[in-house]
């Protein structure tokens, strides 16, 4: 546990309560929704290889919905919660990992590549670091035509040891692109502890070695998170120039569906939890009486409604037509029309 | 002795006689140590042999591959690991430019001594970019041999024999087949041939040529076939590069017709190679077209029964084959 | 109007008329700003249109082909390119996990317009790292398309109409070409096609199919043989994915012989898919095996003589064109 | 400009007089190699890529021969001065940059491939940035053996860019390898500024973002050189971890044969000749009494036979047999023999 329970901090910023509840009930759903996605993973119902982001949802549900439409955002393989929270109903994503027509990619992609070019979500990127260097093209596409949009990339800081990062760092800097870095760093590349994968723990005293500029924030406080990342944008669109934000964070369950987690205590893990992101921002809400156990009962059964129609809804839809299987190798129409 | 073990398992006693009995191997990879090998192959080896020799890696395949041939060069027998081969594509430069080059380059002065390891193929939903069937790819490269065991006794025996080559060694090894179960007799694994294709079953209507993953599903529809009257040879070819074109041109010669199956995407992958090495040196023993069941040419889809159409499958082995054979 | 000029003038006026008539075009890669290009293609450009528009980017292959990737995303038209096939590996993994899968993956909801041109092929003693050609590999992969321009008409026609294709589209430049001289003539070059290949001189005796740098030494040979009483249809394949299967099979149902000339390392080149695409749709039209003429199977080397001796040459292809015909 | 004549500081150093005048032979004998290379290829005798090391003599010079012939020494396609001071001689290079059987490698590397196994030289990689991992990995062999050897790389500011000149750096830093990083920054990487390549381009505050130790070094002062590396060989051999040692240095002559300079003007490079390393040393030599004319005049008599020689034997000797093509594709021998 390397961080210290910042009560005194989200008490001063707690005034707007609806939005606080909104920030919660969004977390709930997230993490309603990938409990849902074990349980029908369990059933069979979705396949390949599934990555939950319970634990870390404050990251998405704080910086999210700071981003416009018209920004562009990147993530990986683990971003239902993005996904989600870019207003892509639960119904195309989980559709799309029931392998049906109706999912947000027609059941190409699954659970690793969600994409839904109305919100300009690139979600899912299985090769680690792959979408760094992709982000910042598209930084440079609006730099270039005088956009003043964001282009926002969240990774895992495993990727931060590939070379793709490191070119991509200097690139975004060197050019000087309006592009938001947001690394979830939950301390575990699979089973690779950050230690055992940097030479430099410190990850903004590394990235600031390319001249971008840097911040860090507690991950698991979703407040702290919204705050940054205001922060964080403010900065990209006044400055014009790159910005790297680290979420520290914790991933509470196993990497995927494969994984027997050798490589951490269960001590460790509870220890976590302990900072749950909801119960964090809960606790607060409860001790300040602006949240009572109905209201989150409510909450709670809001989000179960909207799940289980999801799931009803991916159930129910049919698959994809097999003749299809060649659509989409190539682009259907022409880019001028 | 035989014992009935898995593939994996297979793989794993060989990594461990290799530690155990040669203080120069070493092995090195991502999440090979504390995570237990991401399908569990190395899993007990760290334990075992500590973290010098069972060395987790960043996620930097450019990096450890390059380390791993500069460990070669200076004396080592590392065994990387490359997760998947998905992710090789990263390394492949160094592959390429370097470990392919440095001998020859050198007027064989230095050497790279180096065997990589990686799973590949498609067949669990993991899609467009964790689906890949590249090892036909690979054995495009002159000075790199590529090595597909498909069997127990393969995945066992190949890999010590990798360690015993003077040259970088790739070993694929398909995902589907981790959880195969086979009988493993590991005595007497001295000189294993990793030279020859391996006649799977004889058959005089037709030859099948395949490998790696695809073997099962070859040896089933073979088995399919007989029971329709249809006699088919099964050719498993163990070694991509460099092939073994007299076991092949036998073949071919003794059934006239012959069947490529072969995971990769159809254009460009290895059964073009095959088909062209028959048509150079058997023409005119052949009498039909060469017929290949291939990977659809898509990007490898999530959906079951979308992959399942993509990827070669048992009926459509058979039907290709009767085809061929005229008896449909 | 036609004009002569060479090849390297050709990419470079359609570079200029690009970035001249649509604003969303720019140029990225290595030194081809202040230094005026590896090759001289793109000399003089950043002078008339700028550093933003042509981009001298670090040594970072994969940093910039994927920045291209991402803002071919974003509403441009990048030209990326990769200073030669050599170091292209290095991006590999972007053009083939990303460029060639978003389209698909993504069910059509974005593309990647994108063009990719680099450099290719031997012939000038930079040794086994700088020598290769693997335009043949990449046209296994599905997503692309791939150009290999050989003359001096295709090498600017191409080169606009693949920036008006919604996919990524590899360009591939014999270096060998560059001093080329042809007639150009710019007007009229709407719908440029990309699509077929051409029939470069037609004959009746046998087929020879190439395409590339070893067009002109292909058609060199078929003088030759013209001279000595064979006649050789060459094909120029133009387009190596999707390659156009009619024009090749009408042109082996005429002749029933074929050559295939590849500068790709012979085994897993692209003449094996020529071959068996050819074995698979006109075996009954063949009267004699498809015959090759490949690059030897070595890393390139340095000395002429040993380079020369690995390379397709004009009397290799005429031996084996003889060879074939049986006129020998 | 960047750099200032450190005169005084050279001044102190020169005690041993003869070791001077050997490194001023030293790198006389690579100008003239060097320049004996640029005539044969104009005569064309030699062929390919032909990069020059004129101008940065100083670093070649000053570090190689502190070397062991048990350390590895890796290096690029600028490599004919490292392979010089290595101890190949200059008939096996010359030949080889003629084809000839009796290059150090049979004719088939050329210019950019210059190998020696006796001398654990490893010279020539083409690639920008592609030696790095391997010295890595060498260096993890000697670490792994306990042998209390070096690996060293040298390589151009340019690869720094590279996606895998940060994988080595971390993998070397992290696993604490002793490898000695030599980097010759001669500010252009073909045509490429340092500026225009680099967001951030003091190289040691890049390097030690990796928390690799450091030094910087005028590379144009050999002497300075020499202790730099001095300083950097007991840095890594005492402490069994990375070293970058940064040399700044120029190329006086164009990137390649090929090369136009077009994106320097003649005033920079001149200005920069006021420094030339050879001058450098001979004039401090030369104002303090200890070398004259004739020691010059014998130095580059002696110098010129050696060259003289060994284009006369590059000339004389036989191509490889072409059926030796395949030779050397695999290894012909077994590795335990
Ligand atoms: C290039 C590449 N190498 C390896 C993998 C296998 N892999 C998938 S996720 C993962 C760990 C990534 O860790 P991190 O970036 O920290 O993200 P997290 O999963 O912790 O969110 C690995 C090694 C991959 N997908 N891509
Ligand atoms: C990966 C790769 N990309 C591009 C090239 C082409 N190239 C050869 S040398 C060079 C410049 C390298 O500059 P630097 O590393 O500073 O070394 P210098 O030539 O200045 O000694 C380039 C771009 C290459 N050889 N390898
Ligand atoms: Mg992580
Ligand atoms: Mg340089």
């Amino acid at each position: 546990m390397r961080l210290i329970l910042r009560l005194p901090k989200l008490r001063i910023m707690i005034e707007k309560e609806q939005s606080h509840h909104h920030l919660l009930k969004q977390m709930l759903r997230i993490r309603m929704f990938e409990e849902a996605c074990a349980e029908q993973y369990s059933a069979g119902n979705i396949r390949g290889f599934l990555h939950l982001y319970i634990g870390e949802e404050a990251v998405a549900v704080g910086a999210m919905e700071l981003f416009s439409l018209e920004d562009a955002v990147f993530a990986t393989y683990r971003e239902h919660g993005h996904a989600l929270m870019r207003g892509i109903s639960a119904r195309s994503i989980m559709a799309e990992m029931f392998g049906k027509a109706s999912g947000c990619c027609g059941g190409r992609g699954g659970s690793m590549h969600l994409f839904d070019k109305e919100t300009l979500f690139l979600g899912g990127s299985a090769i680690v670091g792959g979408a760094l260097p992709i982000a910042t093209g598209l930084a440079l596409a609006n730099k270039l035509q005088n956009r003043n949009r964001l282009s926002v990339c969240f990774f895992g800081e495993g990727a931060m040891a590939e070379g793709e990062f490191h070119e991509a760092m200097n690139l975004a800097a060197l050019w000087k692109l309006p592009v938001l870095f947001i690394c979830e760093n939950n301390l575990y590349a699979m089973g690779t502890a950050l230690e055992r994968s940097e030479s430099e723990t410190n990850l903004v005293r590394k990235v600031e070695s390319y001249r971008v500029r840097c911040a860090s924030v507690d991950g698991m406080d979703v407040l702290a998170v919204r705050e940054a990342v205001k922060r964080a944008i403010r900065d990209v669109k006044e400055l014009g120039t790159p910005y790297f934000l680290e979420c520290k964070t914790y991933r509470f369950r196993a990497h995927s569906m494969f994984d027997p987690e050798l490589y951490r205590d269960k001590s460790e893990v509870e220890e976590w939890k302990k900072r749950d992101p909801i119960d964090l921002l809960s606790n607060i809400l409860r001790s300040q009486n602006l949240l009572d156990n109905t209201e989150i009962a409510t909450m709670r059964s809001v989000v179960k409604e909207e799940i289980d129609d999801a799931i009803a809804f991916a159930e129910r839809e049919p698959l994809e037509d097999v003749d299809n299987l060649y659509r989409f190798v190539y682009a259907e129409e022409s880019l001028d029309g | 002795m035989a014992e009935e073990v898995t593939y994996r398992e297979a793989v794993k006693r060989a990594i461990d006689k290799a530690l155990d009995e040669d203080e120069r191997v070493f092995v090195m990879g991502e999440d090979v140590g504390r995570y237990g090998g991401t399908y569990a192959v190395t899993h007990g080896l760290l334990e075992k042999y500590g973290p010098d020799r069972v060395r987790d890696t960043p996620l930097a395949e450019s990096g450890f591959v390059g380390a791993g041939i500069g460990a070669a060069i200076g004396g080592m027998r590392p065994i990387v690991e490359v997760m998947t081969v998905n992710f090789s594509l990263l390394a492949l430069d160094q592959i390429v430019n370097n470990a392919a080059t440095l001998c020859h380059m050198s007027a064989g002065q230095f050497n790279v001594p180096l065997v990589i390891r990686m799973s590949t193929g498609a067949g669990r939903q993991l899609a467009a970019q964790h689906s890949h069937s590249w090892e036909g790819w690979y054995a495009h490269i002159p000075g790199v041999k590529i090595l597909a065991p498909a069997t127990v006794t393969d995945a066992y025996g190949m890999l010590l024999s990798a360690l015993e080559e003077p040259d970088p060694t790739l070993i694929f090894e398909h995902a589907l087949l981790y959880n195969m179960k086979g009988l493993l007799d590991t005595d007497d694994f001295g000189n294993f041939n990793i030279k020859s294709a391996n006649v799977a079953k004889e058959g005089k209507d037709l030859t099948i040529l395949t490998y790696g993953g695809s073997l099962p599903k070859v040896i089933e529809s073979a088995n399919d076939l007989d029971a329709e009257g249809v006699s088919a040879e099964v050719i498993d070819l163990r070694v991509l590069r460099p092939l073994d074109d007299e076991t092949i041109l036998a073949s071919v010669r003794k059934t006239s017709k012959v069947l490529i199956v072969d995971e990769g995407w159809k254009s460009g992958s290895l059964s073009a190679e095959l088909c062209t090495r028959i048509v150079e040196h058997a023409f005119f023993d052949l009498d039909a077209p060469i017929a290949r069941v291939c990977s659809e040419e898509v990007p490898i889809p999530y959906a079951k029964h979308l992959e399942e159409a993509a990827l070669p499958q048992v009926e459509k082995i058979v039907a290709k084959a009767k085809e061929l054979v005229g008896s449909k």
